[in-house]
């Protein structure tokens, strides 16, 4: 559904993405994009971590405590909707959420721990949403380049359609909604088997061997669909894809070489935004081909 | 307004679409009016409409006397016109056999009938013909329908049964209120049944109890609130209470209110998977 | 008229007497209660002596009315009303009072029990007093059985019926009877071929001068009660005469559409518009699929009648039958009206819909199939002559990966129960692929291996250690395409390392679900459902092949997953129920039915004809009755109840305002006469 | 009979044959002992409980009155319960209205299975009741009335 | 020598009649009703009105009233007949209309035998009757031969001869008595003839004119057409003082019972409704007749009373507006008396 005037919505970057972070080229991709076609983000003042990294496995109070603080602030200064591009803060404030509506107890304590009460009727968006609800329209309009034949295989990893009960969003076993962007911004959708597979995610350091056995058979399926490029939504993805594709190249002794691209930044390139401010020059491969398909 | 009724009244005897008209005529004093029933086109200036005309015709509907003249034509008032819809839901009669003739109203009776002061139907939601214009219909929320119960249901156990046993004690057991009801239409009512007698005929309190309860209970979803059965009572008992409050609850548990639509199933003949079951345990 | 009443309080050994003074409550009923002529008290009043004892004093006494004072109603009712019968007595002025089970046993104090039990016996004599006789119902019984669905159930139950001697109308909604069992290849746990032992019976039932068939049928309706269904079935068109067509197959050897996909091969053959299902299809006569026939479709889009059309034509001119030809596209839909007394429903299941597991392709994948599609393929009549072979390039796969619980013990994807077959077709399926792809090898995903019946646990460990299937326990998480190959990944639990298969062939063992139209079904024939919408049986231990409406019976896999042996043991146990109903011209109902109020003129009944009875009555039982002058004017529209479907819950009593309608066995006076005799004041 | 110390409430419980009556008995075999102020009495159904039926138990001195029968769904005619369930949600209001205490007519759902459930819902009720006391105010018109003449409406 | 009795000495005149063990009953008002009630004090008594609400007939023969009670074993019964059923009483403030009743009635219950119900009743009770000083034009005493201040059926008859003052006229022993019994409430009449206020009640017809119209028009048409807006109710025969009609049923549990004296009406469709279903009188003309005609010819062949004493009760509450004295105007009229 479009909404044309401006709507104010919060934005949440999280620890992942913000400006000085590991992954700050998604954080300031998506702030670009935003600028271009909207919607209007505004930084929730005083966020905290969402309680996502080792909190939630922990101390549960402790992560839904965070996580709820951010969605009190975010109501408080009269959001009704709030944007956590990073898809580990978009579910951890989802389920935080749900946590709170289903156990009375578990709110009176979280509402005592950040004095702040907390009614939880603020939409929680992921990145992929916020396009399609705002921006399916603007893409179209105010798209420049169309990219000549850029194959792109979009990667949904985990964290944006699991658990399906919870979170609700697209088809958890065959997600399209990252196709319709790709194609929206002129590149083309290669249909491959393991958009939803798990890249490894959270073993990313501890047990380097398995993620790198499947980050491999994911790179192996996307380049043998024939694609030229991936698109990612989640900061831990791209660092297992991009970060992780030399070692990988190396143990499995396969030249894939690759580039990863976030979303953001491809609708960037499709609304002719300068790849350096869309953060394009930080990517461990080179993304150097997919410029050029914008050129 | 009267003189709109009698030409359509002269209209419909003399075209015999219908054989007699049930309307209001002059009382014994001029607060009072009474049921005339008039067969031949002549007599039509007997018909009369005041603020008095508080007689719910419709009860004619159910005695065989007033049937053996015809087919009729029934002047009706709004809340009078409910009771149609739902002597036609229970099979009473059909609506080819009534020709209504609805009249708008601003309340009757002096002083105002409690049921005129949250009236929503000014216009009769069902007629064949409507005499004076069209009143718009109002919307009147739920708990201002049922007001007058407030003050009965605040207080407490021991008071509601002091106070229903005083009203129940002058009860003499004349049946006005059910003789005049036209929802009471059973030719042998439950009071008259002796074998076994389940209600105690006698006007004494437990025999006054039973059956008050028992008819109101029996009006339960039926009653269309046309407050005759207080009206007529020799004693004054206000009747009208105990069919309020069964209606109340009827819309409360179950979104029913008789006589509003003719299609929907009746409160007490059917029931819903998901009625209310708070109070079992 | 006075009544005599006998009352027998039983000691039921010490049961009772423990707890309660037996002599006392005799003696106190026999001074205080009003028509008791006779008391005593006896140790086991249900046995042999005691119901001898009863029956003596019956007769002895010219007793009218007697009060047994024992255990639960429950227990012996029906044995004291007999023993009244063979005296003479009316059954219904016999009525029990319960002091054991609501007294004795649990109230240990004796002078409170005596009490209680005192009162308890007067509630009852009081009721004995306005007890009246009630003869049983008699209701006609139509001799002859109606049996819905034509699969293995139901031409068992068909042929075991009509061996019986009495008619059997069968009616199956596909073109030929065999149902499921058809589309089998070899059978566990015997590995015997579904055709071989299945077509004898098949032809056996089309020849049977017993069974009338009615096949490419729906039932339009079902009205009316236990003995007195009325039956409307909608006989679909088919576009071929039965009686001409003799099965030559001139006419769908030269039927030009020849892409429409066999829903007998389950999709992995084609068949032609005007076709036969299967080689063994009975009867063996087409039918026209007017969806795909391009003939009905052009007669649609130029909305004219089919015969006018010109287009094709080409399977009426092959028919050799002359003069007049065996096919007739203007055929229409014809209903039947039939009277049956008794009805099975043997309606089958449906094998789950693939399109549901997203994960292992989600029917995207051809070489990802169901065990119903490969049972296609093992069969000899398969689309693949029996031969294992892939659906997407024909290659003979060389690993095969079945999975078990596809659906079934899922709650997530709906269906919480475990569809019992799979295990065994599973393993069934290991050894025809090993008999058939000697090199392949067959690995087996499980959760647990159910193999309970009579040979199946050697059946299933066959497969394992002489097969050489591996059985590996664990889920799969994914199948996903990579080349050529099928990708599995799933877990091996018992070694707790992660496997990954790249098999050929995928099969899924899918669960067996009900019927799509399973709940209008059960609807049209009021009968009850579960939540997987199985048909409810009226009790799962003592009455398995009852419905919950009396008179219609169930058998087979739509009542719950089951297999074959089961199935037919059902079938044969729902046939012995429709023989005892049908084996007596009359059938005797319990007399607790409702009855209108009736007397004489001017009054006639004191039933205003409101109908609100009518409205509450959950078995459609009352029917408005016009009282007519002899001039044939209407007196007044009252109630009636029809006795033949009256099942006696006493909704119209309590509902009636003017209590113009009562239960005989619980009638006004009754319930009255029970609640005066509680006597608290 | 000796004046008792404590009141003993009179119960009377209408029960429905297939489940609560069956539940009642199954507390029997399992011989759990509750309170002995019940008379049952057994009718087909609940749906075939007419209110005239409570009105007569208390003219006939019941201090309390349990109705009870299959759990929604179970009924053995279907509806009967939930046709049942409708009356008592309009008739349970009138009698309060009228200044009778709700709590002296109770309604509960007991399965043939739930013989449990069945002595602690009698010992509820008799406790609540024996809590209320006598009823009184029935009790007082159950006489029939001094004869009209001397006081014909009694304050 | 006349007295008179000022409003001011009510008060002593009702703690008098208390000390000599009477129970007094006078006209109460409860919200718009007035009924006759039993009083404790003066300030109860409620005196500017027309006519009470229940007619006097309640205190003679009740709505309801236990004549036996039975208590059963096996075989046997015994019957327990009530007592003090008759209050030593005082009717204070009745009507003339509702005093002239009471004659009426005593032929109907001391004809084939006398029922000591009744009898004994009104012996025990003195009738203090206060003459009307208004009506409305539901009264009709004047057309069936009594009048405002006739003294019929009374003891005792007050008639207002100031706003705070009534001549008291004694017209039977018993009154006497009662008076006699009271000295000091009384005062003596100040000098002059007072004047009595006396409401005029304008006659409605001529009451020689009805019986003979009866005698012949038992199928006249107006039966119908006048009867049919009646409802069938009781109403009017119950608040009517001189329909004595009544019903007998046995109230009983298992071991013991009441006999009960009901009311009853004409008027009940049920009323003559025989076992058999058939039912003599199965519309509403022929019970409207019933009820004329047994007032103006049957009661008046047998009893030489007309028993109907021109109160208005029965129009006053019936629901329909069937106003009696309009139907006998009706017959009374000219054209009617042709036909």
């Amino acid at each position: 559904m479009q909404i044309k005037e401006k709507t104010r919505i919060g934005y949440y970057p999280g620890c992942a993405i913000t400006m000085g972070s590991s992954s700050e080229e998604y954080g300031t991709s998506v702030l670009r994009v935003a600028e271009a076609i909207g919607p209007e983000l505004e930084e929730i003042h005083d966020w905290n971590c969402c309680g996502a990294s080792s909190a939630h496995a922990t101390n549960h109070k402790l992560s839904t405590a965070l996580s709820i603080r951010n969605i009190s602030l975010a109501e408080q200064s009269g959001f009704k909707e709030i944007l956590a591009p990073c898809p580990m803060c978009s579910q951890r404030l989802i389920i935080s959420q749900k946590d709170v509506a289903d156990d009375e107890e578990l709110k009176k304590d979280v509402e005592d721990a950040i004095e702040m009460p907390c009614n939880g009727d603020v939409k929680i968006l992921n990145y992929l949403e916020l396009i399609k609800n705002y921006c399916m329209d603007e893409i179209a309009e105010k798209r420049k380049k169309t990219p000549k034949d850029l194959k792109i295989a979009s990667y949904y990893g985990c964290l944006l359609l699991r658990p399906p009960k919870v979170l609700q969003f697209d088809d958890p076993e065959n997600p399209t909604s990252m196709e319709e962007i790709v194609e929206a911004t002129g590149a083309i959708s290669v249909d491959w088997e393991l958009k939803t597979n798990c890249c490894g995610g959270g073993f990313t350091l501890s047990r380097t061997d398995i993620v790198l056995k499947l980050t491999n058979d994911i790179l192996e399926c996307a380049v043998d669909a024939g694609a030229d490029a991936i698109a990612v939504a989640c900061p831990m993805c791209h660092a297992n894809l991009d970060m992780r594709q030399k070692k990988i190249e190396k143990e499995y002794n396969r030249k894939f070489n690759i580039p990863i691209v976030y979303i953001s930044e491809l609708i960037g390139l499709a609304l002719d935004l300068g790849p350096i401010s869309l953060g394009l020059n930080k990517h461990f491969i080179d993304t150097e081909s997919v410029v050029n398909a914008f050129a | 307004m009267i003189e709109a009724l009698r030409k359509k009244a002269e209209e419909l005897l003399r075209s015999n679409t219908v054989d007699v008209i049930y309307g209001y005529g002059e009382g014994s004093t001029p607060e009072r009016t009474r049921p005339v029933f008039i067969t031949k086109p002549e007599d039509v200036n007997k018909l009369i409409w005041n603020k008095y005309c508080v007689y719910n015709l419709t009860t004619y509907l159910k005695r065989q006397e007033s049937r053996k003249l015809g087919k009729p034509a029934i002047v009706v008032k709004g809340c009078d016109a409910k009771t149609i819809v739902v002597l036609i839901k229970e099979s009473q009669i059909k609506r080819e056999d009534v020709y209504i003739l609805g009249v708008t109203c601003n309340g009757v009776g002096e002083p105002l009938a409690t049921k005129c002061k949250a009236c929503d139907v000014n216009t009769p939601r069902i007629y064949d013909d409507l005499i004076g214009e069209k009143i718009e219909n109002k919307e009147i929320p739920f708990d201002e329908r049922y007001a007058e119960l407030d003050e009965y249901e605040k207080l407490s156990e021991k008071e509601k049964w002091d106070f229903w046993q005083k009203q129940f004690a002058k009860c003499i057991k004349c049946y006005a209120c059910s003789s005049i009801c036209p929802l009471c239409f059973c030719d042998r009512c439950i009071v008259d049944k002796n074998q076994p007698q389940w209600i105690d005929p006698s006007a004494h309190p437990r025999g006054n109890l039973s059956w008050n309860v028992t008819r109101a209970y029996h009006l339960a979803g039926r009653c269309i609130n046309c407050e005759e059965c207080q009206r007529v009572c020799p004693a004054d008992i206000p009747l009208n209470l105990l069919n309020k409050k069964l209606a109340k609850e009827t819309e409360k548990n179950f979104n029913y209110r008789s006589g509003y639509n003719i299609d929907d199933e009746l409160a007490m003949a059917t029931y819903k998977e998901d009625d209310n079951q708070d109070f079992i345990k | 008229m006075g009544k005599k009443i006998g009352v027998f309080v039983c000691h039921c050994g010490t049961n009772i007497s423990a707890t309660v003074d037996v002599e006392k409550v005799a003696e106190e009923t026999k001074k205080n209660n009003p028509g008791v002529s006779y008391t005593t008290t006896y140790k086991y009043m249900c046995s042999d002596p005691g119901q001898k004892l009863l029956r003596d004093k019956i007769k002895e006494e010219g007793l009218t009315g007697v009060v047994i004072a024992a255990c639960s109603p429950k227990m012996h009712e029906h044995t004291f009303r007999n023993a009244a019968i063979k005296s003479g007595l009316n059954p219904y002025h016999v009525e029990i009072s319960n002091i054991r089970e609501q007294c004795s046993w649990v109230h240990p104090d004796k002078p409170v029990g005596t009490e209680k039990s005192t009162d308890l016996v007067r509630m009852m004599t009081e009721k004995v007093r306005k007890d009246k006789s009630l003869k049983p119902i008699k209701v006609h019984v139509t001799k002859r059985a109606l049996i819905i669905g034509g699969g293995i159930a139901g031409i068992q139950a068909a042929l075991d019926i009509a061996d019986g001697g009495h008619e059997v109308i069968m009616v199956e909604r596909e073109a030929s009877i065999g149902g499921h069992m058809a589309q089998l290849s070899e059978t566990f746990p015997t590995l015997d071929c579904s055709q071989c032992i299945m077509t004898p019976k098949m032809v056996e039932a089309a020849q049977h001068d017993n069974i009338t068939m009615h096949t490419w049928s729906e039932i339009e309706s079902i009205t009316g009660y236990l003995g007195n269904f009325d039956v409307k079935i909608r006989k679909k068109a088919r576009s071929v005469d039965l009686d001409l067509c003799t099965g030559c197959s001139s006419c769908w050897q030269v039927c030009p559409c020849k892409k429409i996909k066999s829903e007998f091969d389950m999709g992995l053959a084609n068949r032609t518009a005007i076709y036969i299902p299967f080689p063994q299809a009975i009867p063996s006569k087409p039918v026209i699929d007017r969806e795909n026939c391009i003939l009905f479709k052009d007669a649609r889009k130029k909305n004219i009648k089919p015969n006018d059309s010109k287009v094709c034509r080409k399977c009426i001119d092959a028919c050799p039958i002359a003069p007049v030809k065996a096919i007739d596209y203007n055929q229409e839909d014809e209903i039947i009206d039939v009277k049956v007394g008794a009805i099975i429903v043997a309606t089958g299941f449906r094998e789950l819909e693939d399109g549901l597991y997203g994960e292992y392709g989600g029917g995207k994948y051809e070489d990802v199939i169901t065990g119903m599609q490969f049972e296609r393929l093992a069969s000899a009549s398969g689309p693949t002559d029996g031969k294992i072979k892939r659906p997407s390039d024909g290659k003979e796969p060389e690993i095969v990966v079945f999975i078990q619980c596809v659906g079934s013990r899922d709650p997530s994807k709906g269906c919480s129960y475990c569809s019992k077959t799979c295990c065994m077709y599973t393993a069934k399926h290991t050894m025809l692929y090993k008999h058939k792809v000697h090199h392949g090898h067959a690995f087996v995903f499980y959760i647990d291996i159910r193999c309970a019946g009579k040979g199946y646990e050697e059946f299933s460990q066959r497969a394992i250690e002489e097969e050489g299937a591996t059985y590996l326990r664990g889920r799969v998480s994914r199948v996903y395409k990579k080349g050529d190959k099928l990708i599995v990944l799933g877990a091996d639990t018992l070694t707790g390392s992660v496997v990954e298969i790249e098999a050929d062939m995928v099969v899924l063992a899918s669960a067996m679900k009900a019927q799509d139209d399973a709940e209008q079904f059960a609807q049209k024939l009021s009968i009850q459902y579960d939540k997987d919408k199985f048909f409810s049986e009226m009790h799962p231990k003592l009455k398995p092949v009852e419905s919950s409406s009396a008179g219609i019976f169930l058998a087979g896999t739509c009542q719950g997953p089951k297999d074959i042996p089961e199935t037919v043991a059902q079938a044969g146990a729902a046939a012995s129920k429709v023989l005892a109903l049908l084996s007596s011209d009359e059938l005797e109902r319990e007399p607790v039915v409702a009855r209108v109020d009736r007397q004489l003129p001017p009054v006639f009944s004191t039933c205003i004809g409101c109908f609100y009875c009518q409205k509450v009555c959950p078995y459609s039982a009352i029917e408005s009755e016009d009282i007519k002058a002899r001039d044939g004017s209407v007196i007044k529209t009252v109630a009636r109840v029809n006795e033949g479907l009256c099942q006696g819950c006493g909704l119209c009593a309590a509902t009636c305002r003017s209590k113009s309608i009562e239960l005989d066995g619980f009638n006004d006076e009754q319930i009255y006469a029970e609640i005066n005799a509680v006597e608290f004041n | 009979m000796a004046e008792e110390t404590k009141f003993e409430p009179k119960i009377v419980a209408f029960l429905c044959n297939w489940c609560t009556y069956a539940g009642a008995d199954l507390a029997g075999t399992g011989r759990n002992q509750y309170q002995a102020n019940v008379r049952v009495i057994k009718l087909p159904c609940t749906g075939g409980i007419d209110p005239l039926f409570l009105i007569k138990a208390f003219e006939r001195g019941a201090d309390g009155i349990l109705v009870s029968g299959c759990h929604p769904g179970d009924c053995h005619y279907n509806s009967g319960n939930y046709h049942a369930r409708r009356r008592w949600n309009v008739f349970r209001p009138l009698l309060e209205f009228c200044g009778i205490n709700p709590e002296r007519i109770q309604f509960s759902w007991i399965s043939a299975a739930e013989g449990g459930k069945w002595v602690e819902t009698i010992n509820g009720v008799v406790d609540t009741v024996r809590a209320l006391g006598p009823f009184e105010g029935y009790q007082k018109i159950n006489t029939i009335g001094p004869d009209a003449s001397s006081e014909s409406s009694q304050t | 020598m006349e007295k008179t009795l000022k409003k001011e000495n009510f008060n002593s005149l009702i703690t008098g009649l208390k000390d000599q063990g009477y129970r007094t009953i006078a006209p109460k008002k409860d919200n718009n009703l007035v009924t006759l009630d039993e009083v404790q004090s003066a300030d109860e008594i409620h005196l500017d009105h027309v006519q009470t609400n229940n007619s006097i007939k309640e205190y003679f023969l009740p709505k309801t009233e236990k004549i036996l009670s039975y208590t059963l074993e096996k075989n046997k019964v015994s019957i327990e007949e009530p007592e003090g059923f008759a209050v030593k009483s005082v009717v204070f403030g009745s009507r003339p209309c509702d005093a002239a009743s009471l004659p009426i009635m005593d032929k109907v219950f001391n004809w084939d035998c006398s029922d000591k119900f009744w009898v004994e009743r009104r012996e025990a009770i003195t009738i203090v009757t206060i003459a009307c000083d208004k009506c409305d034009n539901y009264c009709f005493c004047t057309s069936v031969g009594l009048a405002p201040d006739s003294k019929e059926g009374s003891d005792v008859l007050l008639t207002k001869i100031s706003d705070d003052e009534y001549l008291v006229e004694t017209v039977t022993e018993k009154g006497e008595g009662l008076i006699k019994g009271l000295e000091t409430v009384f005062s003596d009449p100040v000098a002059g003839t007072p004047d009595r206020q006396v409401a005029s009640v304008e006659k409605k017809f001529e009451i020689d004119k009805i019986k003979p119209w009866l005698d012949e028009n038992f199928a006249h048409k107006i039966w119908a057409e006048f009867s049919m807006k009646c409802i069938s109710c009781g109403a009017c025969t119950f608040v009517c003082p001189t329909c004595h009609c009544f019903d007998i049923v046995d109230e009983c549990t298992m071991s013991k019972g009441d006999r009960v004296k009901n009311w009853d009406g004409c008027q009940f469709k049920m009323f003559t409704l025989h076992t058999s279903g058939h039912n003599p009188r199965s519309t509403q003309d022929q019970r409207w007749r019933q009820r004329i005609m047994h007032k103006f010819k049957y009661y008046v062949e047998k009893f030489d009373n007309i028993l109907c004493v021109g109160c208005g009760r029965c129009s006053r509450v019936c629901p329909a507006d069937m106003n009696i004295s309009e139907m006998l105007e009706i017959i009374a009229t000219e054209e009617n008396q042709k036909e």
